[in-house]
């Protein structure tokens, strides 16, 4: 009789377990889908406190269309699929705004899940803001209607990097190194059509791709820079893939400039130390030694202080500025409206004017090119050295073209 | 000794009614319990949880026909539910593909999809399996984790078939219905999940019922006498490797239809050592245990990591005291706990059962109590642990005392009771 | 010229890392024949450990120091934990130690955090030695290999001669026939699971600063040292050294050549832009310890220079 | 098919410097019931242990029913009709003792690695365990899992395996090692029906077995078989009784 009991236990946990909840509830859930553990724990953690200062701000001054904001973080461990399980329990617990940045391989798999969830549960709308993946085919050949983001892509940031080297007449050879999924092969591509478009006299000695999150000693990786006499390195590495480059090419002791998207935050600069003074470069939406208006100012400080952690991600801000923009006009939790509210939607930030472009939801904002330096008025991590703006580029001059074919709902 | 003509021979097999009790209510149950669930109209948390236990049910179980079956401990056994998975992906993309441009898939419902992952999985079960089956024992789990850790890095290097960190999506609502399920809403998709459970679960269970489900319980017991009654242990090995990768394979098809997407990841050893995890903690021995395993386990991994973020260590603990404590899993204390009430049906019978699983539940609630206070303490977040009304600040000595008098007191009687004789095998 | 240099010293320290950590696993699963799946976390703790004690007395006292604390948790876990489970046969422990890497994981992550760590490598140390062909050479690898080779030597002379050395050789082989001699076996079991594991947390001292202290980098160290005590044979410790140095070469020269299959096979007229033709080298480096673990268990299941079979 | 069931010729086998079996040449006819004594160490079960092709022998050749087989595999061996026991039981312990006899049965019944048929509707399988199982009486304790088994069952139910698959020549490796009287009596009883017409190959240290079953008996000492014939000439010849019997007390006994 042993096989029968075991079979009954079961079934009958199976019966316990089909008890009905359901969570609705109302007011603004906005569900945040980034790695909150491994490797790339706290670049995620870091978000999340941008989000939920953003949130408090927002709540103190009346809400999202007069309702309470919560941002609900869900650790996707920078893995596809389990963004997708997240994406699930988001939604159940009533989410109906998706934020992710970490990771363009999550990043097209959420976009991909929430236009499929959409198409069949209609009402129940979800849409996907996305702050930090910049894969272009996001806003391109995978465009979608319920996805925006807030950061520009590789090719914009490549075309403001690739301007700048445009008249470094001293640079001959450039190494390129990034990880080895769609961002970094985006990255890739795009130095490698760029540089060659704007400066064919230049020489590309190395183009390499590297596990993601797994290599834990760059020191090969520098050598091989070195051996093959780079004048210019090009990465696109973030998070702990950064601080471990630039923690090599410091022990290295590498001489040469590292053009970069994310050099400037998160750990990098902690890793970094003086020999990188006048040789780190980034391009961002923002850095702390813009002037602003001194309101701005002491908010930066004052996220400062709350979090102990610098205040990075300014396009988070707009991010959730915009949408409450966006609820206050629509007035409820319509998402549909909301989405058609958001296309062509032009804010003015604190540094200058940005708009949501209507046919590829790519938002077109001013980028600028610093460099990692001393004696600035405000410090990195507090290491004493600080960014310091080479060129400003305007909104405008970002601008690029887009394939994008977007199918709107009717 | 009278004289016995060898004809009238008594017929040994168990009587119609012992069959039908074991064998198939149980099966008529699940069925039952299947059915009835959409009765209850769960919401879309429960039908996306009751998704993952099926899917882990079929899993672990066909993990089960290694381990507790055949007795070959393996630490890749994710590869084959993963290349089950990818397969399953691929048709899919087939499938869609064919319902513009025509071509034989057209025909293939998508339904049908865990069948492909089937034939992945013991197509895999049958290139891997060859050459490791030689094996068995510590080089055989070796062999295993080499060749889990071999794949999960090929998954990575050949974009075009694992499609790299992105892995391979795809789209289930595509080509022929079958028995009116787009397979769009959730709803739909647990019909195809519990349909696909099923068939696993009895197909598994009709595995053990035959010839060579015999002779892997036989290789598992003595693979040296195997030899001596006409069978090659390491050709019945195989066999059973392969089965056991074909439903490896089978849900992995089922988890592909079910997210419609696969990664590298779950070709690694993170799901292999989940799955061994339910099919021990579940109970080895017996062919129903990794199913509870799998229940516990997935509501485990989905709902509890929502309030505890320690739940892996609850998971860690639990699986070292059931291999010190109960090597029989959650089943082997299942039975011999109704087995000791059937027994001594005695008010000390009573007494033991209750009193052995009363102080469980305080050793439980006191290494629970401290491990939230330790959560709460680490991660530097004031806000206290607040189980049913208690208040237990994490800077409070009381409650890290409460924590260690509940832990004390529980794993004493435990000791106590487990000297006066012996609970659970 | 300068790649080949820098390839053969980064591999030498990277090799004989990895020989620190499997010379414990080597030990521990010659002797009682567990193939320890904590051993790795043990690594991980070495390194916590030389991180909270170092904020205290200073790396150069966590040195000695930590791998001492990691033995005594070595010894409480074989005490209360595998003295209990060896009854039951290999299988058992290997799970029960599969449990244990869980419980450890989880508890660093709860005692430190879910992040990584910032233990540093410590400043006196923190120079760059010498320059070779223009790029700097950092003195703490060359500490690195200075206390590696000294564990080396310490551990050779321990076991070859010194009498606790010949008793552990002993049972390393024949544990039966060294109880039949009055040595109470038991115990040595647990020196020898002891020593094994401060071994480790020495490796985890010097190597956690080197590379990323985290929760998960037992993870991704652990099956790599199984390689290396498989590879290198049951019970011998000179195969795990050639083992360890093996895979060390291996993985930094696989890094370092660029060549991709496409210009490696160009005469088999393989597409560059396919998936196997785009594949280099250097991708592969991750895969090789365990193409060589699988080929080694397959075609010489006893390892480089081990005596028994397991 | 020759005769000879089973043919030894200048068979050798040793491991390392150590040489067990030296030379050892042996003819048994079909139907023939044949013994092999010696004293401990003297390579008796290293003799089994080549036949049933559980080690390769060093040289010489081992010919079943004229078949030669040395080198192949013990199942390979097996299938060819040649079945054998152990002198420590060596059963499937979590399995019934039903169970236990049906795996000796299925291979002979021809249903090999089938796993499309379920095993309850094979009659002639259930009917041939039932068969063997009441030839050894172990018909009540049917569904008792072996490893409960007493240890005189245990021995029943090995030898039970090893004439299940109908094998027509039996290798008996000391079957009554560790019987009481009583159970050794019941045991000869039970070998002499179990192997009616079939060739049997038995090592055994109890004389009484040897004497009252064997057509047959060969002493081996030291590897080396110094002499073979019927029980009479066995017990009268003076090499036997010098080198395995040793003083005239034992001779007494053996002849009693």
């Amino acid at each position: 009789m042993s096989k029968g009991v075991v079979w009954k236990a079961n079934l009958t946990a199976l019966l316990l377990s089909a008890s009905v909840i359901s969570a609705e509830a109302d007011g603004v859930k906005i569900g945040y889908i980034d790695p909150l553990s491994g490797p790339f724990g706290s670049t995620g953690d870091a978000g999340l406190k941008h989000f939920r200062y953003a949130a408090n701000e927002i709540n103190a001054a009346g809400g999202m269309g007069g309702m309470q904001v919560e941002v609900i973080g869900f650790d996707n461990k920078l893995n596809p699929k389990e963004s997708l399980v997240q994406l699930q329990k988001a939604i159940d617990q009533g989410v109906r705004f998706v934020v992710q940045g970490n990771g363009s391989s999550a990043a097209n798999a959420l976009t991909d899940a929430i236009a499929k969830h959409n198409k069949r549960n209609p009402g129940e709308e979800v849409l996907f803001l996305n702050y930090a993946a910049v894969d272009p085919a996001l806003t391109n050949k995978k465009c979608n209607y319920w996805h925006f983001r807030f950061d520009a892509h590789v090719d914009m940031k490549m075309a403001g990097l690739t301007d700048w080297l445009q008249n470094q007449k001293d640079i001959k050879t450039a190494y390129i190194l990034a990880q080895d999924y769609s961002f970094g092969r985006a990255f890739t591509d795009a130095a490698k059509s760029m540089i060659t478009e704007k400066r064919p006299d230049m020489k590309i000695v190395g183009a390499e791709l590297h596990p993601i999150g797994r290599v834990k000693d760059f020191t090969p990786y520098v050598q091989k820079m070195m051996s093959a006499k780079a004048d210019v390195v090009l990465t696109g590495n973030w998070g702990t893939d950064m601080t471990l480059l630039v923690k090599a090419a410091n022990a290295s002791g590498h001489q040469v400039p590292y053009l970069t998207f994310y050099g400037g935050g998160l750990g990098a600069p902690t890793a970094m130390g003086q020999s990188a003074v006048g040789l780190v470069k980034q391009i961002t939406e923002f850095h702390e030694n813009i002037e602003a208006s001194d309101e701005q100012m002491a908010r930066v400080d004052d996220f400062e202080e709350v979090n102990n952690l610098d205040y990075y991600y300014e396009r988070v801000f707009t991010l959730m500025n915009m949408l409450d923009k966006a609820i206050d006009g629509v007035g409820s939790v319509d998402v549909p409206k909301i989405a058609a509210t958001l296309e062509g939607m032009t804010y003015e930030t604190p540094y200058g004017e940005v708009t949501m472009r209507a046919d590829d939801h790519q938002l077109i904002q001013p980028l600028y090119i610093s460099t990692f330096s001393e004696g600035v008025e405000r410090d990195v991590e507090n290491t004493g050295f600080g960014f310091e703006t080479d060129i400003a580029i305007p909104a405008a001059a970002t601008e690029l073209p887009t394939t994008c074919k977007m199918r709107r709902p009717s | 000794m009278t004289d016995y003509s060898l004809d009238r021979v008594p017929d040994l097999a168990p009587s119609a009614r012992y069959k039908f009790a074991t064998r198939v209510l149980p099966l008529l149950l699940l069925a039952l319990i299947l059915l009835s669930i959409p009765l209850f109209e769960p919401s879309r948390t429960w039908l996306s949880l009751f998704n993952a236990i099926g899917i882990n049910m079929v899993f672990a179980l066909s993990y089960n026909m290694l381990l507790g079956q055949a007795g070959l401990l393996s630490f890749g056994h994710a590869v084959y539910f993963g290349l089950g998975g990818y397969a399953a992906m691929h048709g899919m993309n087939a499938i869609e593909n064919a319902s513009y441009d025509g071509g034989i898939w057209a025909a293939f419902p998508m339904f049908g999809l865990p069948l492909v992952g089937f034939a992945g999985g013991a197509l895999a079960g049958a290139l891997i399996g060859f050459p490791s089956c030689r094996r068995s024992d510590v080089p055989f789990a070796m062999i295993s984790l080499g060749i889990a850790e071999l794949v999960a890095a090929a998954g990575f290097m050949f974009i075009s078939v694992f499609g790299g960190e992105e892995g391979i999506t795809g789209d289930r609502m595509n080509g022929i219905e079958l028995f009116g399920l787009s397979l769009g809403p959730l709803g739909d998709v647990y019909w195809f999940i519990a349909f696909w459970t099923f068939v696993g679960v009895a197909l598994m269970y009709a595995f053990t019922r035959t010839p060579l489900g015999k002779m892997a319980q036989a290789v598992r017991d003595n693979p040296e006498r195997v030899k001596f009654v006409g069978y090659n242990p390491n050709r019945v090995r195989y066999l059973v490797f392969i089965a056991a990768g074909g439903f490896a394979g089978l849900a992995g098809g089922m988890s592909a239809v079910n997210y419609e997407i696969f990664t590298p990841e779950s070709l690694s050893v993170i799901p292999s050592g989940l799955v061994l995890l339910m099919a021990f903690i579940g109970g080895a021995r017996y062919f129903a245990g990794p199913i509870l395993g799998a229940v516990v386990l997935t509501y485990m991994q989905s709902n509890l990591s929502d309030y505890s973020e320690a739940w892996l260590l609850y998971l860690g603990l639990l699986f070292i005291g059931m291999i010190l404590f109960a090597p029989g899993g959650l089943a082997g204390l299942l039975l011999s706990g109704t087995a000791a009430l059937k027994h001594s049906l005695s008010v000390k019978g009573l007494l033991r059962v209750g009193a052995f699983a009363s102080s469980a539940l305080l050793a439980a609630a006191g290494i629970i109590v401290l491990v939230e206070l330790a959560v709460r303490y680490s991660n530097g977040f004031g806000e206290a642990f607040e189980p049913f009304g208690l208040h237990l600040a994490p800077d409070q000595m009381m409650s890290w005392v409460v924590g260690l008098v509940l832990a004390g007191v529980g794993i004493g009687a435990l000791k106590v009771l487990s000297k006066q004789g012996g609970m659970g095998s | 010229m300068e790649t080949v240099v820098f390839a053969l010293l980064n591999g030498l320290i990277y090799g004989l890392l990895l020989f620190m950590l499997s010379s414990g696993l080597t030990l521990i699963f010659s002797m009682m024949g567990v193939l320890n799946f904590a051993h790795a976390s043990f690594y991980m703790l070495g390194a916590y450990f030389a991180f909270t004690l170092g904020q205290h007395t200073g790396f150069w006292f966590a040195l000695f120091l930590a791998p001492i604390c990691v033995g005594a948790a070595g010894a409480c876990v074989e005490r209360w934990g595998l003295r209990k489970v060896h009854a039951r046969g290999h299988v058992a422990e290997l799970l029960f130690t599969f449990g244990l890497a869980y419980v450890i994981e989880e508890l660093v992550k709860i005692i430190w955090g879910k992040f990584a760590v910032a233990y540093e490598i410590p400043p006196e140390l923190n120079f760059s030695l010498f320059k070779l062909f223009g790029s700097q050479y950092p003195a703490y690898r060359i500490f690195m290999l200075v206390v590696s080779i000294a564990m080396l030597a310490g551990l050779w002379y321990l076991l070859k001669r010194t009498r606790i050395g010949l008793i552990i050789q002993a049972s390393l082989t024949h544990p039966n026939m060294v109880a039949h001699l009055g040595h109470n076996v038991p115990r040595i079991f647990m020196l020898v699971f002891a020593a094994g594991c401060a071994l480790a947390g020495l490796a985890g001292v010097i190597g956690g600063n080197y590379l990323v202290t985290e929760p998960s980098m037992a993870f991704s160290i652990g099956p790599i040292v199984f390689v290396v005590v498989v590879v290198g044979g049951m019970g011998s410790l000179e195969g795990a050294f050639i083992a360890s140095l093996l895979i060390g070469f291996l993985q930094t020269f696989a890094i370092s050549i660029d060549s991709s299959f496409a210009e490696i096979f160009s005469f088999a007229g393989l597409s560059a832009d396919g998936d196997v033709g785009r594949i280099t080298i250097a991708s592969l480096a991750p895969m090789l310890p365990f193409i060589l673990l699988v080929l080694m268990l397959m075609l010489r299941p006893r390892g480089l220079m081990g005596e028994r079979e397991f | 098919m020759s005769a000879l069931a089973l043919q030894l010729k200048d068979l050798r086998k040793s491991f390392g410097p150590a040489k067990i079996i030296e030379g050892v040449s042996l003819d048994i006819a079909r139907g023939e019931r044949h013994a092999i004594i010696g004293p401990n160490g003297a390579g008796k079960s290293t003799l089994f242990n080549l036949i049933s092709g559980l080690f390769p022998p060093s040289s010489g050749q081992i010919s079943l029913g004229g078949k030669q087989i040395n080198g192949l595999k013990p199942h390979q061996i097996n299938r060819l009709g040649l079945s054998r026991s152990f002198q420590v039981s060596n059963i499937f312990a979590n399995m019934s003792v039903r169970e236990n006899v049906r795996c000796g049965v299925l291979w002979s019944l021809g249903y090999g690695h089938s796993f499309w048929r379920n095993i309850g509707n094979l009659k002639e399988v259930q009917h041939k365990t039932a068969e063997v199982l009441e030839k050894v009486g172990l018909t009540e304790k049917a569904d008792v899992p072996a490893v409960l088994l007493t240890y005189a069952d245990q021995r029943t139910l090995e030898i039970a395996i090893t004439i299940a698959g109908g094998a027509d020549v039996i290798l008996l490796d000391e079957p009554t090692a560790g019987m009481s009287h009583s159970e050794t009596a019941r045991a000869i009883e039970l070998i002499e029906r179990a192997t009616e017409g079939k060739t049997l190959l038995i090592v055994e240290h109890d004389m009484g077995v040897v004497f009252g079953l064997s057509d047959r008996i060969s002493v081996l000492v030291y590897g080396e078989i110094i002499a073979t014939g019927t029980p009479e000439e066995i017990r009268g010849n003076a090499r036997v009784r010098e080198a395995y019997l040793g003083d005239e007390t034992d001779m007494a006994e053996v002849t009693a």
